[in-house]
Order: structure tokens, then sequence, then C-alpha cells
């Protein structure tokens, strides 16, 4: 376990690499999921107020 | 054809002081060198070679909004694709504005200028011929930019962020001496896709 | 805007979201057991290595997704059908973020192998370029007011760049061969172990069912958006 | 005689349909004022007249040539819109110079501000005017073609009760001149023009 976190030296590299690319893709994710949320809220919202 | 090149013309020369604002803009810029650097003449001479394309390349970007949009705004571009539906004519008679009057300045002073910095009357000539052509090359590029640009917001960054990836084949090449011939082609090149884009993008905003 | 999507490809669109987000996290489970355990570390470079498993996958999709984008801004204009508009623009925002990925983690892996963060070198520098095409595209997009004006215009721009990305590495190229201080050790894997072949390609297989994913949900907005738009004009 | 006539015009932007069907036909020293609420397409029609904007369906004829195909038609027509095709920073005079230039005909200007009474304007920039005088010297532009059709896109707004009498007469006497008129209000000008249609 103590080698994995160590890589060999490089840790603070790999680390932060990896930790970059996914935070960065997660937060691609997020907002534009939040976006799509908030469209199908705004359907929604008018297919209830033609009811 | 003449008609337009005149009226461009006249236009620049009723509000002449741009004739003296792209020259002074230019020795501004290199006169702050020697400040920055020192008088070392030899590093002045390599430093002169780059900084003369960005005093260019500013000038050439920061009046591009005159090539369409002021006439797009005011009006009288509708006025002038009516008494001229062709066009390449506009474009032309754009390129030949621009050029004379925000890049033939440069070239008037750059004797002087190459003269201030030590250049060599061999490397003036070298550093004259890249200027032309890539001069030329820039303003096609910007021309098109400004016809794609015409109904964006008024934003220079948006058209610097364009254009400056643009510049660059032309920046790394103008750098170097002796290969005006490889600016000769790629102004060729950026002029035929100038012609296309910028027809393309007047046609869609006229509408 | 007519859409010109028959109705199963909304579904499938819209059905297909779950399953693509189980087997991304999946694929990256089994990208990052592969690619932090399993694979050894290379003879040279030791464990700093184990950046390429992400950094070449967003190098290659940061590539790939400008070809798209390209490539459907010229169908957009030979058929004038709106999805490859959106296909366009969708793919923009997705291919930016992998360009500025790569551009970090190729800058995070070039400190231990070159001992600098940052070389003037040709395809770093042709990268950073590329992340200011795709800025200038989504800065135009977002500029023009008239979506139906923005979307003719900026794939004109997307044409353009296109164009201009073979100029760009020509002249890069060029340019690096004469400022290039020969001190630098280039990576040097023409071969690549078939023990680091493994994590890369289920590397690569992850971050593509991720762009998929993100791609799907941005098609599932622009749907949604469509529809928002034509009940507002019944109204 | 001249004669336009606009057949069955169907127009969109972007997707939305702005002009359905219009018909209409207009001889010499007629006029015709189309009025309708702000964004119902009236800009639009007149740019479609002057050829800027494609139609979708219909048919634009003068003397019975589909101006599209009639290259003598952008000779035929001057348009002023609502922009003023005025260079802020130059004076009146400079500014008459350029339009001269681009149509290509000498003109007294001393001769055409009289026609709005702004002879003393001629040296003063067009920066420092009002909205009302930028509007009068926009309109002198109507001077420097021999058009005979006009379309004119809100010219009464700015413009002061005298000033808008002397366009009504200038109008006017374009008509008595075989000239076709097309006006767009949002004003109600039923006691000037008679002919009118709403979009």
């Amino acid at each position: 376990m103590n080698e994995l976190i160590s890589m060999g030296g490089y840790a603070p590299f790999i680390w932060s690499a990896y930790g970059f690319f996914f935070i960065t893709i997660i937060i691609l994710f997020i907002t534009n999921f939040l976006r799509l949320k908030k469209r199908e809220e705004v359907l929604n919202k008018i297919n209830n107020n033609r009811d | 054809m003449f008609a337009l090149l005149k009226r461009d013309l006249y236009l620049a020369l009723y509000s002449s002081s741009s004739f003296f604002y792209t020259s002074s803009f230019f020795i501004l810029i290199l006169i702050i060198l020697p400040f920055l650097f020192g008088t070392n003449d030899v590093q002045l001479q390599v430093l002169f070679k780059g900084i003369i394309w960005i005093g260019l390349s500013l000038s050439i970007l920061l009046t591009m909004e005159r090539i369409f949009n002021a006439d797009y705004e005011d009006g009288n571009l509708d006025v002038i694709i009516q008494r001229y539906p062709s066009l390449e004519t506009i474009i032309i008679s754009k390129y030949i504005t621009h050029w004379v009057v925000y890049c033939l300045p440069l070239f008037i002073i750059l004797p002087i200028l190459s003269f201030l910095f030590y250049v060599s009357l061999d490397n003036f000539f070298l550093i004259f011929l890249n200027l032309f052509f890539g001069s030329l090359g820039m303003v096609f590029i910007v021309t098109f930019v400004s016809a794609l640009t015409l109904g964006a917001k008024r934003t220079i960054f948006l058209k610097a962020i364009i254009v400056i990836p643009l510049f660059i084949p032309f920046l790394i090449f103008g750098t170097n001496l002796g290969s005006w011939p490889i600016l000769l082609a790629l102004s060729m090149m950026s002029f035929v896709l100038s012609m296309y884009v910028s027809a393309y993008g007047l046609r869609l905003y006229v509408e | 805007m007519n859409l010109r999507l028959t109705n199963k490809q909304i579904n499938i669109i819209e059905k297909a979201n779950p399953f693509l987000i189980v087997s991304t996290i999946v694929a990256f489970t089994f990208g990052l057991y592969f690619s932090l355990l399993q694979s050894p570390p290379d003879y040279i470079q030791g464990d700093s290595m184990r950046i390429m498993y992400i950094h070449v996958p967003s190098a290659w999709f940061a590539l790939m997704a400008y070809t798209i984008l390209a490539g459907s801004s010229v169908l957009w204009f030979i058929t004038r059908n709106p999805i490859f508009s959106i296909i366009a623009r969708s793919i923009a925002q997705i291919g930016m973020i992998f360009t500025l990925i790569s551009l970090v983690t190729g800058s995070i892996w070039g400190k231990p192998t070159w001992g600098v963060w940052w070389v003037w070198d040709a395809r770093l520098t042709s990268m950073l370029l590329l992340f200011f095409l795709y800025l200038a595209y989504i800065f135009l997009w977002q500029s023009i007011t008239n979506k139906d004006l923005a979307s003719k215009i900026s794939a004109a721009l997307a044409i353009v760049g296109f164009v201009n990305i073979p100029i760009i590495k020509f002249s890069v190229d060029w340019w690096n061969t004469l400022h290039q201080p020969a001190t630098i050790s280039k990576l040097s894997s023409p071969s690549i172990d078939i023990s680091m072949m493994v994590p890369l390609f289920i590397m690569t297989l992850a971050t593509f069912l991720f762009l998929i994913t993100v791609f799907f949900i941005r098609l599932r907005i622009e749907i949604l958006d469509n529809k928002i738009l034509r009940i507002r004009e019944v109204k | 005689m001249n004669e336009l006539k606009i057949k069955d015009l169907t127009c969109y932007r972007g997707d939305n349909l702005v002009l359905k069907d219009l018909n209409t036909k207009l001889k010499s020293g007629d006029s015709l004022v189309i009025r309708g609420s702000n964004g119902s397409g009236k800009t639009t029609l007149l740019r479609v007249l002057s050829n800027f904007i494609k139609l979708y369906n219909g048919k634009i004829l003068f003397n019975d040539h589909n101006v599209l195909e009639d290259a003598n038609y952008r000779n035929c027509f001057n348009f002023v819109g609502q922009k003023n095709c005025l260079k802020d920073n130059l004076s009146v005079k400079n500014n008459l110079k350029l339009w001269e230039i681009i149509y290509q005909k000498n003109i007294s200007y001393s001769k055409l501000l009289e026609d709005f009474n702004i002879s003393h304007l001629m040296e003063r920039d067009v920066a420092s005017l009002s909205d009302g005088q930028k509007k009068c010297i926009s309109l002198l532009r109507l001077n420097f073609t021999e058009s005979k059709i006009w379309y004119l896109d809100e010219p009464f707004v700015f413009l002061d009760e005298a000033n808008s009498q002397i366009l009504i007469q200038k109008i006017k006497n374009f008509n008595t001149n075989n000239g076709i008129v097309i006006i767009t209000s949002n004003i109600n000008l039923q006691n000037t023009f008679t002919n009118e249609i709403k979009i």
C-alpha cells in the first residue's frame, strides 16, 4: 500500500496529474448534468402550467 | 472599384491622424526597447527583428474594427453593397485601404528605425521583404476575421484570440531573415481563404 | 430549428445515459487498477510514466474532437442539417477540456522527465495553440446573440482553424528545429511494451466512454432546449 | 410608368415566420404606408424589397421583371434605413462628400442642406448634432440617386413638426414626378397618406 502511495518517489507528480484529470472530467460531467436537470425542470414547469 | 477605393481612402484621409497614429505607435513601441533591454547594439539588433513584428501585429489587430465594423454599424455597408453588388470588389478595396493606411507608414519609417537600431543594409532589405509579404497576409487574415465577427459584441479581445493563432506562422517565418518566399506563399494562401470567408461573412450579416 | 432526429434516435440518446455512466465508472476502475498497480514501471522513467495513461488518451481525444468539430462543420455546410451544428458545438467544449488536461498532465509529466515544467517543443506549442483555437470557437459562438447566425459563423471559423492546423504544425516544427536546444531528451518509446499497452488501451476506452456520456448529455440538453422553444412558440 | 408588384411574399428570419403571403401592387405616383407593431417585420419587408434578405417564397416584380434577376433594379431604388450612414468623427460636408463618391454624382451641398433649413450645420462634426439633425442629413441621401422607388424605414422618428412637413412635401413631390414610395411607420399617417397596409 505504501508503495502505491509513494509511487517510486514520483508521488506528487502522479497524484496531481491523476487528480487534475479526474477533478476536471467530473466537473465537466457535473456542470453538464446540472444544465440538463435545469432544462428538465423548466420543461416540467411549462407542461404543468399548460395542463 | 475605383470609386470604392477612392471613398475608403478619402475616409482615411479625413481622419488623417490615423497615418500619424500608426507611425508614432511603431516608433514608440521600438523606443521602449533600449529602455527595457539596455543599449547593447548586438542585442538591440536581435530584439528589433522581433519587436517590429509585435508592432505590426498590434497595429493591424487594433485597427481591424475599422475594416467592416464601422461601415456595418452606421449602415454604410448596406449602401456600398447596393451600389457595388460584387462583394469581391468591396473586399479587395478594403485590403488595399487597410494596408495603405495601417501598414504603409511602417515601411516609410522603417529605414530610419533600422538606422537607429544599427541594422546593416543587407539585413534591412531582408527585414523589409519579410515585413512586406507578411503584412499582406496579415491584412488578409484580419479582414476575414473582421467580416466573421461583425455581429459579435464589440470585443477586441475576442478578435485577438481568433487572429493571433492565425498570425503565428507569419511571425515564425517573419523573424527569420530570408524566408520571404514562404511568407509570400502563406500570404497567397490566406488571400484565397480570406476572399471566400470574408464574402461568406458579409453575405450572412447583410442578410 | 427542426432537429431532424427520429424518435428512435432520441430514445436511444435518452436511455443510454445510465448504461454509459456505469460502464464509464467500471472502465475507469479497471483502468486505474491496471495503470497504477498492475503495470510495471518504465525502466528509464520509473513510475512517472504512469501519467502517460491519462495524458495520451486526452491528447488523442483533444485532436479527435477538433477533427469531429471541423468535419461536422463541413457536413453542416453541405447538408444544412442542424444536427451537425449541434454535434460541433457539443464536442467543442469537451475537446477544449481534453486539450487542457493533456497540457497540464503533460507539463506535470515533463517536470520529472525533462526537469522543467514546460519546454517550447513543437508538440507542446501546437497543442497550446489548439487550445486557443477551441477557445476562439467557443467565445465566438457565445458572443453572437443570434444563434442561427452564430452556428453559421462559428462553422466557418472551425473550418478555417482546421485549415490552419497543418500550417501551424509545419511552421512550429520548422521553428522548433531552429530554436530547440539539443539537450532535452525526448520521450523515446516508439515500441511500447505489451504490459503498458493494456492499461493504455483500457484508459483510452474509459476516456472514450466518458466523452460519449458527456456528449449524449449535451445532445439531450439541445433536444430539451428545442422542445422548450417549440412549446413557447405554440403559446 | 413604373410598377412594383409584390406577390405572395413570405419570409423567415431564422426559424421565425415574419412575413406571410403579402400581396400588393404600386404604380408610379403611389405611396404606401406599412404599419405594424414593433417586431412585426416592417424593416424586414424593406430589406427584402432592397434585395438584402432572400425571400422564402413569392416574387417581387418591378416592371414585370423579377428583381432578383434584374441587374438594373439596384439603381432604381434608394433605401434609407434606421441607421443613419453617417461617420460621427467627420463633418457634415465630408460625409456628403463620401456619399458623392459612392453614388458617383456631383451635387451642390449648400443647396441640399437648404431643404431642411440646416445650412448652418455644414462644417459641424456629426457627433455634435442632435438625433433629429442627423436624421435630416441621412434623408438627404435620397437626392444622390435618380431612383424610381424610395424605401423609407421610420423616416419620421426624431423629426420635429416642421421637418416632418418638409419630408411629407418631398415625398409628395417625388410622387408627382412618378416616384413610388414605401414608408414604414409606428405612428398613424392616415391623414397624409391614404394607402396603408397593416402587418
